[in-house]
């Protein structure tokens, strides 16, 4: 039983995780009707700018500070120069103008970095691991994810909810032309909520980095999670991208805890060994098909549009 | 009218390539991974490739030598490629390199089909060694499961009554929990296989094994994966609990960012550093001097492919159409190995001692020391399956 | 009206007669690498105009197009792995399995609209990626090679790469030919026109999306035989023909080369692999050009290549 | 007709097109501070386009808008709204997923700190009916308390020019009469207002002056006396 509560922590920490990243894009998508396949590359650039100014200044605070001031600068780079004219085409240039994006990313990093990755070594303090419940060790770093990504959730809640800047992004998603005749300059208010998502992915990239190595490319894979995420929980709405994000982090880590083991009762532990993980991915989008079927516009159907 | 004449004939330009000139240099095409977590391998072996063409005055049986590098990019599907490259664009006389079995699996069919002689400087993927060996394909390294069996046969003399093994789910990650359990007599209590190469969150595996209570847990990550697991092993408290044993996992390349993580955690090897022969010295002190820091294992595998293709060649004098007596030349595989002795078996795989390495600290630099032999001459146990006798 | 035809008929001709030459061209210059190169183009050429069937006419944005050349490639890689290497088995089990998964999926994916459509593709695409690398009995993530190509009986060899060529072009000018006469026959009007306006073609009397579905189909079982063809190509089969950044090749090679033509993929696919080869041969940072490229494509080049000769675009 | 110089607003022959379509063939118009005035017109001839080319929703292609002096048919329209332009569109546009409260606060600004600005508090007086509704979502008030919420949310701009497009258009007579009651109280305080309407009656008791716009252009200004004295002008343009 203990085991079972240590593997959902486990699956929250991917939940939380992917909330981040999917807070960003269903923003991104809600407000601005982009789909932006490059989020992923702001989530790697993040991860970068951690371990370089972690490696500059000495602390991991102070480089992820950096970092997340980085990641804003080039989430608005990237929104006034390219993303700013594929405002109202159709989703096939969204999907193809943001494709190039990636591979131009990818292509940046390792000129400017080399093809070798880089690692984010946690400070001293967090190689330790905290006994949650009597018997359960959990890393107190994916603590520390969590529990800053509950923070990160309730501040976003708060802006876009309680701020001004909140009413205004969620007025110019309704009608954009509208809130400009009110003496908004809805471009800037474009280039600031894209600030916004990158450095929600940003955040998730130098959160994550400590665990994985920061590689080129390493967004892509979780990109395809997070865009599962907010079609189940359904474009535009951040609640639902909450819910989703927990709901896929869980299945694929408890999934891919358990399911080796069931599978060990009919096939050989090798085969099982491969079809387990695989089985728990095949389940993620299995679950997105079915919500998809019986809720195309997903579980939180934005009500704006 | 004038636009579409214009695009044809552009279409023809770009393919108008210039013939391959034909002048008399030895072509080496190195294949190996040069970007992502495990670069650091791929650095290691080329810098110990250049090295040895250093040594040998740049040049192979008295020819000079043109090197293509081409990276995989840690992907069977790439490697293929561009082995399928450099046999048929670039026409290379050799083939060096080769880090991941799936890579080589991948790419076997192309070198045999074009008999293209081929140096495999580490990838040991039991079929190589069995039913796939082809007279063409030489290895410098071993066969996956021989280092992991010796590391079996050192746990059973600490006496380890059970144990937990954790391994990447690919070719090598198989062969090397197979070949624990091939020789350690104690109970094997868990067998998991991690994705591969994108997982490199332990998390939920590392729960497993302390939920199953082992008296001891084997692992296998080569290169930056192998950084991160033990990093994680180390940050769920497991460290303190539960010993840990590994293979390829704690090498010259991960220890500098290892440091004190690796300290206590043993593991098998063909070659150490410290290995007592001139040869060996030489590679060690020359690599550090040129490159400032330590070769490992992977760069030596690579350093003896440089003998192995010269002593060859000059056998033949650099006559490469003669096959059949560049292939007994390099069977007799009569060079200086940096591992002292060295000689082929019948499936072309090398027969040689593994010894046990322990991490000590010296001063404020961590080395890896050999501690004892394990097993001498030993023999990869797919031979039989090999047509080669 | 008949300069701008003539300018793309005049470019397709010149593009059908460069690649009738290249095995000729490739022998006479000693570059065999030119020929390996080429097949590649033709294969993916054929895949984009599959595509370009369901997206271009048919209005359905398919992000997971990918997954048929996988289904093709796994259909022959698997029955040669069991020993059945007759290409008169291999080949029409790719197709078909390619139509079956392309009927589920289409099934359910059509009942969504716009970026659902696209993401729901795109999943299950990942689905039977991750079935792919669950297979461990066909290698799994390792992929796996096949040692012997489609036998057909001694009336084709494919071992031999030029007979493969121009097997290839045959097979790709065929499809080219096959999907320009279903855009023009009455179920094409039917597709192009619930493309353009869905309500409206339901209103006199059409299914929309049951003649969606069946263009979704053909458009999946043409492309299972690219599939097959891939893998005899490549002797090696792995998850990775099926990983989501080849759907996003098979997508630009069609943009590209322009949607509204028939013919623009290959155009397309033709122009993407070329730049591509050269580029890298050029600079290692080859992706950095390619990017914007891509990006600029879509801000500017609007109906692709073929657009731009037809003069789609000055109209 | 006043001098263009000291007008608060002055458009001079605009010409305005929708895609290749023209709409507009040379409007002339203007509001002096502190006047109100109304453009009146048959559907379709023109009255809506005139207020999206003074927004800058719709820019003019030729002619001269000018507010307070500065040229503005070039400017985008949140610069042309900070000049002091506060409008309530046609069809009232509020924004359904904000709360009633939301929809007056978000948008709401001081541009000029004149020195007794418009509050939640104001607006709520002038339209006693929003007080009980501020927190409900916008989407779920009447078509009546929306038009208030959509003149309440320009007031909180504090413009210097108020534009209410069909503001009684489609409500209830008992609410059609509150509104101009509310707008004749801000005409008092001073409010200069340009209301494009359909009911003349209402308009002759409530503005000064008028213009008549048929097939985009103006074909015929006055007072409301003059306006009510050529009954033939109200029958052939106005469909009376």
């Amino acid at each position: 039983m203990l085991y079972f509560i240590e593997q959902s922590l486990n699956g929250v920490q991917l939940g939380m995780l992917l909330f981040l990243l999917a807070a960003g894009l269903t923003l991104i998508f809600g407000i601005m009707d982009l789909v932006n396949l490059a989020h992923g590359s702001l989530y790697m650039l993040g991860a970068y700018f951690a371990a370089t100014f972690a490696a500059m200044t000495g602390s991991f605070i102070a480089g992820a500070l950096l970092a997340l001031i980085a990641t804003l600068l080039v989430g608005m780079a990237v929104e006034v120069i390219a993303m700013r004219r594929l405002y109202g085409r159709d989703h096939l240039d969204h999907v193809l103008g943001t494709f190039g994006l990636i591979l131009f990313f990818n292509e940046l990093v390792r000129l400017i970095w080399g093809p070798a990755g880089m690692t984010l070594a946690l400070p001293s303090e967090m190689l330790t691991a905290v006994q949650v419940l009597p018997g359960v060790y959990f890393p107190l770093y994916r603590l520390v994810i969590i529990v800053s990504t509950l923070a990160v959730a309730l501040l976003l809640y708060v802006l876009v909810m309680r701020t001004r800047i909140g009413m205004l992004i969620r007025a110019g998603a309704s009608n954009r032309e509208m809130v400009g005749a009110l003496g908004i300059n809805i471009k800037l208010l474009y280039t600031l909520v894209f600030g916004l998502g990158a450095v929600l992915a940003g955040f998730a990239g130098l959160m994550q980095a400590p665990i994985l190595t920061v590689q080129i490319g390493m967004g892509e894979n979780i990109l395809i999670l997070a865009f599962v995420v907010i079609i189940i929980g359904g474009i535009g709405s951040i609640r639902g991208a909450f819910v989703a994000a927990m709901l896929v982090g869980l299945i694929d880590t408890v999934g891919r805890a358990f399911l080796p083991d069931l599978m060990r009762l009919f096939l050989s532990a090798n085969a099982a060994s491969t079809a387990g993980p695989a089985f728990s991915s095949m389940l993620i989008y299995m679950l997105t098909a079915g919500i998809l079927v019986f809720r195309p516009e997903g579980l939180f159907p934005a009500a704006t549009r | 009218m004038r636009k579409a004449l214009l695009a044809t004939a552009a279409l023809l330009i770009i393919t108008a390539s210039p013939a391959m000139p034909q002048q008399k240099t030895i072509k080496i095409g190195f294949i190996s991974t040069f970007s992502g977590p495990v670069a650091a391998i791929g650095n290691d072996m080329r810098n110990s490739f250049e090295l040895g063409l250093d040594h040998n005055g740049r040049k192979l049986g008295g020819l000079p030598v043109e090197v293509i590098y081409e990276d995989d990019l840690f992907k069977p599907e790439v490697g293929v490629q561009k082995t399928q490259k450099l046999i048929e664009s670039d026409k290379v006389d050799f083939v060096v390199g080769y880090i991941w079995s799936n890579v080589l699996l991948a790419s076997l069919k192309p070198l045999v089909d074009s008999q293209t002689f081929t140096i495999v400087t580490n990838a040991g993927a039991s079929q190589l060694a069995g039913e796939l060996c082809s007279p063409f394909v030489f290895s410098t390294s071993w066969n996956n499961d021989q280092t992991p069996q010796a590391v079996g046969l050192y746990m059973n003399q600490k006496g380890v009554k059970s144990a937990f093994l954790i391994g990447p789910n690919y070719a090598a990650g198989k062969d090397m929990l197979e070949g624990v359990a091939a020789t350690f007599k104690g109970q094997i209590v868990g067998r998991e296989l991690t994705r591969w190469p994108d997982q490199l969150d332990f998390s939920a595996e590392l729960s497993k094994a302390r939920a199953a209570k082992p008296e001891a847990i084997f692992a296998f990550y080569p290169g930056g994966a192998g950084i991160q697991f033990i990093t994680q092993y180390v940050q769920s408290g497991l460290k303190g609990q539960i010993p840990l044993y590994t293979a390829f996992t704690i090498d010259e390349l991960s220890l500098p960012r290892l440091k004190d993580l690796a300290l206590g955690i043993p593991g098998a090897q063909e070659w150490v550093n410290d290995l007592p022969n001139e040869a060996n010295k030489k590679f060690v002190a020359d690599y550090k001097a040129k490159y400032k820091s330590s070769p490992s294992f992977y760069g030596a595998q690579t350093y003896d492919a440089v003998g192995l293709i010269d002593s060859a060649l000059k056998a033949v004098n650099n006559d490469m159409s003669k096959k059949e007596d560049l292939r007994k030349a390099l069977e007799k595989a009569d060079f200086k190995s940096v591992r002292g002795s060295f000689k082929f078996g019948p499936n072309h795989i090398p027969i040689q001692n593994f010894y046990l390495q322990d991490v000590v600290k010296q001063g404020d630099d961590y080395v890896l020391k050999t501690v004892a032999t394990i097993v001498e001459n030993d023999q990869d146990k797919h031979f039989q399956n090999c047509h080669m006798k | 009206m008949s300069r701008r035809f003539n300018t793309l008929n005049l470019l397709i001709a010149g593009v059908i007669a460069a690649l009738a030459l290249i095995p000729v061209y490739s022998a006479l210059s000693g570059y065999p690498f030119l020929l390996s190169l080429f097949t590649r183009i033709l294969i993916l050429a054929m895949a984009a105009v599959t595509l370009n069937l369901i997206m271009g006419f048919g209005g359905m944005v398919s992000f997971g197009h990918a997954a048929y050349l996988g289904i093709g490639g796994y259909a022959v890689g698997i029955l040669a792995k069991e020993g059945f290497n007759s290409g008169f088995l291999q080949w029409p089990v790719a197709v078909a399995a390619s139509a079956l998964f392309a009927l589920a999926i289409g099934a359910l994916s059509l009942r969504t609209r716009g970026v659902y459509f696209i993401m729901i593709t795109l999943a299950f695409t990942q689905m039977i990626y991750y079935v792919a690398i669950g297979l461990d009995r066909y290698g799994g993530d390792d992929g796996m090679t096949i040692y012997r190509r489609s036998q057909f009986g001694g009336l084709i060899n494919l071992s031999n790469r030029t007979v493969f060529y121009y097997l290839c072009l045959v097979l790709l000018l065929g499809t080219v030919y096959l999907v320009y006469r279903i855009v023009n026959s009455r179920f094409g009007l039917v597709i192009q026109g619930s493309r353009s306006n869905d309500r409206r073609m339901r209103a006199i009397g059409f299914p929309p999306y049951r003649y969606k579905l069946v263009c979704f189909v053909i458009g999946g079982a043409l492309c299972g035989l690219a599939g097959a063809l891939l893998a005899n190509h490549t002797d090696f089969i792995s998850p990775a023909l099926m990983h989501w950044t080849r759907s996003g090749d098979l997508l630009v090679m069609s943009v590209l080369g322009g949607m509204g033509s028939v013919f623009g993929p290959v155009i397309g696919a033709v122009a993407l692999l070329m730049l591509e080869e050269t580029l890298s041969g050029l600079t290692e940072y080859w992706q950095i050009i390619i990017g914007p490229l891509f990006l600029l494509v879509v801000l500017f080049a609007r109906g692709g290549i073929a657009g731009m000769l037809v003069g789609e675009h000055r109209g | 007709m006043s001098t263009v110089a000291e007008a608060l607003l002055a458009v001079s022959n605009v010409e305005t097109c929708y895609g290749l379509s023209q709409v507009l063939f040379g409007v002339t118009l203007a509001v002096v501070p502190g006047e109100t005035v109304t453009l009146m017109g048959r559907n379709g001839m023109g009255k809506t386009t005139t207020v999206r080319s003074v927004m800058g929703l719709t820019p003019a292609m030729t002619g001269s808008i000018r507010f307070d002096g500065i040229e503005i048919r070039e400017l985008p329209s949140y610069r042309i709204a900070k000049l002091g332009l506060g409008l309530v569109p046609e069809g009232r546009q509020v924004f359904p997923n904000l709360t009633t409260r939301e929809n007056l606060v978000a948008t709401a600004a001081n541009r000029r700190n004149v020195s007794d600005p418009w509050t939640l508090d104001k607006v709520c007086a002038l339209f006693p009916r929003l007080a009980e509704r501020l927190m409900s979502m916008a989407n779920l008030l009447s078509g009546g308390e929306q038009q208030m919420l959509a003149i309440g949310r320009a007031l909180m701009t504090n413009p210097r020019l108020l534009i209410l497009d069909e503001a009684t258009e489609g409500l209830a007579p008992l609410i059609r009469a509150e509104i101009w009651q509310c707008l004749t109280r801000l005409k008092a305080a001073g409010q200069s207002i340009l209301v494009i309407d359909k009911n003349v009656q209402a308009l002759i008791d409530f503005a000064d002056r008028h213009y008549v716009i048929e097939r985009g252009k103006v074909v015929w200004t006055g007072s409301s006396r003059e306006l009510a004295a050529v009954p033939e002008v109200q029958h052939r343009y106005l469909g009376i």
